[in-house]
């Protein structure tokens, strides 16, 4: 399935681009990420740590033992820090 | 529905015009709470710039579910939230939140909780540039734990 | 010492300009907080004016104390407190604080501690006149029962 | 001794001035309230419930109990209800 997946702040500019559309067979968050850190040593290096990342699906906070389902839009990024 | 007033911008704002203006609504407000972020200098005055970056999109719902959830918790009137991203000068204001209630204690409460979730649930992330170069700002653990107050 | 700026007044005053004027103070200022209280009408929407009473020099003295209680128990730069006496119309600004600090939580902390013992600590006395006449305000058993939470 | 009383708010509206000058051997608020509630119906009025009051002297609060000392400035009036 194609998704679109999304980074932002350091692990943006780990991985090198701010947005790609990939076709994969992941169906939860933990599998999305386990394929995107076997692609490239960019990728390894920004997903080494998921527990300092978050991950929201279609613009909503979530897990990452969350299910895929039919997000479109897949963001990864470090702890907020607004305010 | 309260008036919910919510505005992610790159354009500066004026703290006090928007203050002026929330306490001036009409309605039985009694009391108004707002608070509003300021670039900080570092403690050796080197910073150049600040630049916070966003999610579009994700940024305004975020924001507005969490004004939802003030709105249902406390008895409040109107809500503000306004936050810049791009960059910003030390002194610039970064952004602010006003709450209007009839009682200090809901306007105080709804302030202090939208300040604590925009922290941690709101998609900014904040990086400083000085002449020794930049860096991203780091999460704070305090930060997620003052989620827990509530 | 910080800067505290203490104001007893019957002249109104402008919540907007001072919010203004206030955070942009100079300084290692990361947060502001400020409340306003607003005279707000009764239910029935008959309140004509509130008048408020207050104690000459005891006034100054409390604000000042209690400004300072704030200052040494929590990490702020700056602090203001202003409050009208006289007749006041509803949607009036009443008063208003203000503190400064590198820190939210202490912003919020040090305004809402300033806000629950000027309720209850300093000699003001309000009276609302309807057009079935004028009642003192009955001070609520709340507001004193706020400051065990200090 | 000679102590200045200040009444606030419907305290002063009661009683029906708002500061006198006064004459009084007693030497604690409590005595104090005593003999002014002893002098007149409108003072035995205003001060039939001084559990609803608050004193200070010499402008700070203190409590019914406390002694009058060399106080020059004595308050009495409701809780007070600014903010």
């Amino acid at each position: 399935m194609k998704r679109d997946i999304l980074y932002f702040a350091w692990l943006r500019e780990r991985v090198g681009l701010p947005r790609e559309t990939i076709e994969t067979d992941a169906t939860t968050v933990a599998e999305l990420v386990s394929e995107l850190a076997a692609r490239e040593d960019r990728y390894a290096l920004a997903f080494s740590d998921p527990g300092a990342l978050r991950v929201a699906l279609d613009q909503e906070l979530t897990d990452f033992s969350a299910a895929l389902g039919d997000a479109r839009e897949i963001a990864f990024f470090p702890p907020m820090t607004g305010g | 529905m309260i008036p919910l007033d919510i505005r992610v911008q790159a354009d500066p704002f004026d703290y006090g015009q928007e203050c002026g203006r929330f306490a001036k609504q009409s309605g039985r407000i009694g009391a108004v709470v707002t608070f509003c972020g300021i670039v900080r200098d570092t403690e050796a005055g080197t910073l150049q710039r600040m630049e916070i970056e966003h999610y579009p999109g994700m940024t305004e719902r975020a924001l507005t579910q969490i004004a939802e959830q003030a709105a249902a918790r406390w008895d409040i009137q109107a809500c503000t939230i306004i936050h810049r991203h791009g960059p910003m000068a030390p002194g610039d204001a970064i952004m602010m939140v006003a709450t209007a209630s009839p009682h200090r204690a809901d306007a105080f409460a709804a302030a202090d909780f939208l300040m604590d979730y925009l922290k941690s649930r709101a998609p900014f992330w904040k990086k400083e540039i000085t002449d020794q170069g930049a860096e991203w700002v780091d999460a704070k653990d305090s930060d997620e734990a003052a989620l827990s107050r509530w």
